[in-house]
């Protein structure tokens, strides 16, 4: 009976990885298709598409900026998050759950409103759309997301810690330095990390938001919109294998500290 | 380093609840004081208002002869260990111990110097690279009371630092604690609600309650003479006995029980003998009705029924019915109490205190 | 004590590099020459912009769009000098011209007379005789197909694309324009004269292409389905669609039915609110000169017509083969332009199209 | 009762620490959203935007059945999107949290979320690959001879929903996984002391303590799934819209920026609505 329960749970989950996997198997195989479609079926192997997105200017200077607006927008939306939640978990402060509310509100808000609202509003301040914009954008939905997680894992065991360091003569700089950060960085982590990844692919915010200087995933779209290509299916993989090395990294030296 | 502290008038509210109410207290430098009282009886806001972590919303506090009812914590010449330690997670023992002389600007050297040697009075020298979840709960607690004491404070505040161990070791921690106070002389201000431990460390306890200072003393004095039913209550059993006051002499009254007329030596009303037509309550330790040692004087009670009984390894506790009053009994455990049997409720006079209803507050 | 001051010199670095970015972002932006354009995706060919820039030392910005819409939307929120160079679908050059923010160009500057006839269009591109724009590229939207799976002979009427013959097989270009025109080519109204009283038979056209087709999709997916055989024809495709495909897939191709098709034709003007009016019409002579027609013809987005006759000389004979330029005089007579519509019209018809999306 | 010096510096602080992200928010998401929902009263006639102050944008969308009809598509689409997702989610977190050996858990979780971090856009397009008549799937099926004829399973609403399913497995067994492995053992043990069998113990006692998280997660699919444009635009083949793919109609051909400000607001307040439902179910579960 166990056997027969293990066999049926092995076949399970062997059949959900099989989908979860699909196309991502799919999409490196057809990033090697030797030639220009690709479609099936496969014609041979060729490494000629990644050798064109890399020679590809636009296309890594899109990759560049999506490093840089991700870091950018999600270390903003962590320091901002993070002094919000120590306000909120420290102090009493009047409305405070309404005003909670207000930072939390856009993760409810579908990204297409708050890239139109954004757009509209840009405009009228005179602020030219740039990549800075799109990180303005970024902030604002990520910043719940940081805030939220920082304000969770802000318990009141750690209130005494705080209070036995200012009674040790710390002043209140030195506290949030020395003891809050430093206590909370593996959820300050975790949310910068959620956030990088969150901006990293975030598409409508960084297209609506962008006019030269346009973000990978917004290249992307347009390179697709253009025709079929090859060079789609290997910078999708490029992405992937970034991702999941940054994964790793981040496996290795922040979760791997925390379970320690 | 030490101080003596001193709160006049202090009284805290939140909002409508009352957490002290106009609490006056003096503590001498070097003293080890326990603020003993149920959770919620305002011992905790009255060591946060010593720390300066609260402000009083009235009432002064001032420490060796300064005042610092408006001081930040760290401005303070107290340290404060808290109950659940308050360890900085991410450094290890060293640091933790070194944070306050860090703040003070000390140079990492000597710094560490005296974290050492901190570590090494509470005996955890070898341990200082651990970090503290690596560290049991004593051990927790040990680096805590270094760390605090590691700033050279005059006042060290404990919020009840013992209430996470289990009995054997708080004993032990108990008696360590005392040790050390005594070794560096600093002003000790201990919050618990066992008032065993209070009894065990306490130069003095401050019983509390409600906000108010109930009773002040060292541990025999409210033991023994108790100046309000809830010190009598809180610090041990007890029998409580109403009675009316029927006439009063020179140094003894005539009151007059469920169980009969005693006399009184004046001596057993604690605020001062009463006046005819008074209601007081006779507080009985169970352990004073003892038969025998009848070369002092000696008050009966009559004689009570023991409807049930259970040995306590020190006694006997036996449940004693007396003329419809239920009392509680300790009986040497060399005796052998059968329920069914006659007990003669004699106890020696001077072991009743005598309390006035409504009275209580000290000073 | 490692990873404490690690983290905190990390968000200090950030906090440097955001206010780098904040601070230097504005500036770096002017420090060059520049000119921004508003393009369709086959400008943005580094093959056809690059020898420009060169030759001018300037850096030219591109966004591209799709659909004069989101022109539209992306000039609204912009403000005056925000952009130099427009390129827009021939017709709605009027649409434009009313929106008051197109600069006129002199006619004597601009090889108008080099223009295959049919596409010089003026009396969309020029206004009481002053010229606005320029026609730069023109293709046709018909019927593209993999003649191994469909008999060629039926491509040859306009009503295979709502009969039952090739049902699931057929994919719909997502544009209403065309569509809209196209179906009207097959019932035989002219677009030229398309009112709102023909919407409701073209409507009911449309309803029955819907039902015979697999899908109605953009380029791409069109492209896909029709390379993967998911489908057999695409309707609204052409040269633009399937040409960038003839060496990998010569089972594709694609034909004019009798009853004729719609041509597009693009074209492209300067910005009034420029403050580079020289510079924006260096860059409109070089498109539309003959060398930059043939890089335009065959950019990398999609081949279709230059509207130079003069860039064939830049053109080899394969390229040429393939955007059938020998064709052009029979297909420019068989095709007819875009439906022009005013905003009431232009609203029905995408009324029309959002509904037989919805169906 | 008046606030002592100490309790003003206090405040102050707190202020000090809250404003900025609160101004942030204020200003940019607070005020655009604001500016949005004005014009959404506001009408595009002919080629201008005009403050007008009408209903109208509102009234178009409930009288013109293409339009409403993308609610509709939406609801039906997110409803069996999240009933799917949770379904084939569960039992995989169930056996990553039960079956799996301690150590390779993490492994086996982090596998099952792997493909989230390849590009949401070329990973859409890549289904398309796989669903395809010549794709991948049809291939397999047709070379097995499960099937004489490919299935039909891109551009249709079955496409749109295997890339929304996709996408929402992973998530889900994320957020169920991680409230599985919150359970004490101690319950389970307790239910099979009192004679529950397996079924019993996961039916009576397991699964009413994991609902309150299939309930969170179920909240987050509707979210990201209702206000998706690329899964329906890419593998839906345009044959029914969904309200997103409508609202990006409406700017990207019409320029009718107050029509998409308007359907917009609708979108925003079927959130709300499953937002209220979803706190009230768990603020009731809770008590």
């Amino acid at each position: 009976m166990r056997h027969l329960t293990t066999a049926l749970a092995a076949l399970y989950a062997g059949l959900i990885y099989l989908f979860i996997f699909l196309p991502v198997v799919v999409l490196v195989l057809f990033s090697f298709q030797d030639g220009t479609l690709p479609v099936p079926p496969l014609n041979g192997l060729t490494l000629r598409w990644y050798e064109a997105i890399f020679s590809d200017g636009k296309l890594m200077a899109a990759l560049g900026n999506s490093l840089i607006v991700a870091i950018v927008s999600s270390a903003v939306a962590c320091v901002l998050g993070f002094l919000a939640a120590y306000a909120f978990a420290r102090y009493t402060l009047p409305a405070s759950g309404l005003l909670r509310g207000l930072i939390v509100a856009p993760m409810t808000v579908s990204t297409l409103i708050i890239g139109l609202g954004l757009l509209s509003v840009l405009n009228l301040t005179g602020l030219r759309l740039s990549l800075v914009t799109v990180g303005i954008g970024h902030v604002v939905i990520n910043l719940p997301l940081c805030f939220a997680i920082i304000y969770a894992s802000m318990g009141g065991h750690q209130v005494n810690i705080e209070r036995a360091a200012r009674d040790l003569g710390a002043k209140d700089w030195q506290v949030m330095l020395l003891i809050t950060a430093p206590m909370l960085l593996p959820s300050i982590l975790a949310a910068f990390f959620l956030s990088v990844t969150f901006s990293w692919d975030e598409f409508i915010v960084a297209f609506l938001l962008s006019r030269f200087d346009v973000t990978l995933p917004v290249e992307i779209w347009s390179m697709l919109r253009s025709g079929l290509d090859p060079r789609t299916n290997a910078i999708g993989s490029v992405v992937f294998l970034v991702s999941v090395a940054f994964l790793v990294v981040m496996e290795l030296t922040v979760f791997r500290k925390k379970a320690s | 380093m030490t101080a003596d502290v001193s709160i006049r008038n202090a009284t805290k509210v939140f909002g409508a609840f009352r957490a002290l109410d106009d609490v006056s207290l003096d503590i001498a430098a070097g003293e080890f004081i326990v603020l003993l009282g149920p959770s919620g009886c305002g011992k905790t806001t009255l060591l946060s208002i010593l720390g300066g972590f609260i402000e009083p919303t009235s009432g002064t506090v001032s420490i060796g002869g300064h005042d610092m009812t408006h001081v930040s914590p760290a401005k303070r010449p107290t340290t404060t260990m808290f109950q659940d330690y308050a360890l900085f997670p991410h450094m290890c023992l060293r640091d933790n111990v070194g944070f306050g002389l860090r703040m003070r600007g000390m140079g990492k050297a000597e710094r560490y110097e005296k974290a050492f040697s901190l570590l090494d009075l509470v005996g955890l020298r070898a341990s200082s690279a651990k970090k503290p979840h690596e560290l049991s709960g004593g051990q927790r607690q040990r680096v805590a009371l270094a760390r605090a004491l590691a700033v050279d404070p005059d006042v060290l505040l404990l919020d009840e630092p013992l209430g996470a161990l289990d009995l054997k070791l708080r004993r032990q921690m108990q008696d360590e604690l005392k040790a050390i106070q005594k070794r560096v002389g600093t002003t000790f201000v201990h919050v618990t609600h066992d008032q065993e431990e209070a009894m065990a460390i306490a130069d003095r306890i401050v019983v509390m309650n409600k906000g108010r200072i109930e009773d002040v003393g060292t541990p025999a004095s409210i033991y023994m003479r108790p100046r309000s039913l809830f010190s009598a209550g809180f610090m041990g059993e007890a029998n409580f006995l109403p009675a009316k006051v029927r006439g009063t002499a020179a140094n003894e009254a005539e009151v007059e029980t469920a169980l009969g007329r005693v006399a009184l030596p004046a001596s057993a009303f604690v605020a001062g003998l009463a006046a005819t037509g008074r209601d007081v309550t006779l507080c009985i330790r169970p352990e004073h009705f003892r038969n025998g040692n009848t070369d002092v004087p000696t008050v009966s009670l009559g004689r009570g029924r023991i409807t049930g009984s259970a040995f306590f390894g020190t006694h006997h506790r036996c449940h004693v019915a007396a003329d419809g009053t239920s009392l509680t009994a300790h009986l040497p455990q060399t005796d052998n109490p059968q329920i069914g049997a006659e007990l003669d409720l004699r106890l020696k006079a001077d072991s009743i205190v005598v309390l006035q209803d409504g009275a209580g507050v000290v000073e | 004590m490692m990873t404490k001051t690690v983290s905190s010199g990390f968000s200090r670095r950030m906090l440097l590099a955001t206010a780098a970015v904040l601070v230097l972002a504005p500036a770096g932006a002017q420090a060059q020459d520049e000119l921004n354009a508003l393009v369709w995706c086959d400008h943005t060919d580094p093959a056809l912009v690059e020898p420009f820039e060169k030759a001018n030392n300037v850096k030219v910005n591109l966004k591209e769009y799709e659909g004069t819409g989101a022109a539209i939307s992306i000039i609204e929120q912009s403000r005056p000098g925000d952009w130099d160079v427009l390129v827009i679908d021939a017709v709605d050059v009027p649409r434009a011209i009313d929106m008051d923010i197109l600069s006129e160009m002199p006619a004597d500057k601009l090889p108008l007379g080099d223009l295959f006839p049919e596409v010089r269009m003026e009396e969309t591109t020029t206004k009481d005789g002053k010229v606005y724009a320029v026609t730069e590229k023109f293709g046709y939207n018909t019927i593209s197909f993999d003649k191994t799976k469909v008999d060629p002979a039926d491509m040859d009427d306009l009503s295979v694309i709502w009969s039952d013959k090739y049902k699931g097989r057929i994919a719909l270009y997502d544009y209403y324009l065309p569509m809209v025109g196209l179906t009207g080519v097959g019932i035989g109204k002219k677009t030229a004269d398309l009112k709102q009283e023909d919407l409701p038979a073209i409507k009911e056209k449309l309803f029955e292409m819907k039902k015979v087709a697999r899908q109605v999709s953009d380029v791409v997916a069109s492209q896909t389905a029709l390379a993967t055989g998911e489908v057999d024809i695409v309707v609204g495709g052409g040269e633009w669609l399937t040409a960038g495909l003839s060496g990998e897939k010569p089972n594709l191709d694609w034909t004019i039915p009798k009853q004729g098709a719609l041509r597009w034709a693009q074209s492209i003007g300067v910005f009034k609110d420029s403050e580079k009016q020289d510079l924006a019409l260096k860059f409109v002579q070089y498109i539309v000169s003959p060398e930059g027609q043939a890089r335009l013809a065959t950019s990398s987005c999609y081949w279709a017509m230059p509207a130079n006759a003069k860039a064939g000389e830049h053109l080899t004979d394969p390229q040429k083969a393939a955007l059938r330029w020998d064709k052009q005089p029979e297909y420019l007579k068989n095709s007819q332009l875009y439906p022009v519509a005013d905003a009431d019209m232009d609203a029905a018809m995408q009324d029309v199209w959002t509904e037989m999306l919805q169906q | 009762m008046t606030a002592t010096a100490y309790e003003r510096a206090e405040r102050r602080k707190a202020w000090a620490f809250a404003l900025p992200a609160l101004l942030w928010t204020g200003f940019f998401f607070l005020v655009p959203f604001a500016y949005m929902a004005a014009i959404s009263f506001w009408t595009r006639q002919g080629r201008e935007i005009v403050a007008t102050w009408t209903l109208d944008n509102y009234v178009a969308f409930f009288e013109k059945a293409h339009l409403f009809k993308g609610l509709v598509v939406s609801l039906e689409i997110t409803a069996a999107v999240t009933v799917i997702s949770i379904l084939l989610a569960y039992p995989l977190a169930w056996i990553i949290a039960e079956r799996v050996p301690k150590k390779w858990q993490r492994f086996a979780l982090i596998m099952a979320i792997l493909p989230f971090w390849t590009s949401y856009v070329v990973r859409s397009y890549s289904w398309l690959l796989v669903l395809s008549k010549g794709g991948v799937v049809n291939q397999a099926l047709l070379w097995l001879g499960v099937i004489a004829e490919p299935l039909e399973l891109s551009a249709n609403r079955i496409g749109t929903i295997i890339g929304f399913v996709h996408f929402f497995v992973m998530l889900l067994t994320l957020t169920i996984y991680a409230n599985l492995i919150q359970l004490s053992p101690n319950y389970r043990r307790a239910a099979a002391d009192l004679g529950a069998n397996a079924f019993q113990t996961f039916w009576f006692v397991v699964l009413p303590l994991t609902l309150p998280g299939i309930m969170v997660g179920a909240f987050l699919t509707f979210v990201l799934c209702i206000g998706d444009y690329i899964t329906p635009q890419i593998l839906g083949g345009n044959n029914e819209l969904v309200l997103p793919q409508v609202i990006m109609l409406q700017l990207g051909r019409r320029a009718d920026f107050p029509m998409a400000a308007a359907l917009s607001l609708v979108l925003m307040v079927v959130v709300t609505l499953a937002y209220i439902a979803c706190a009230r179910w768990l603020k009731m579960e809770r008590t």
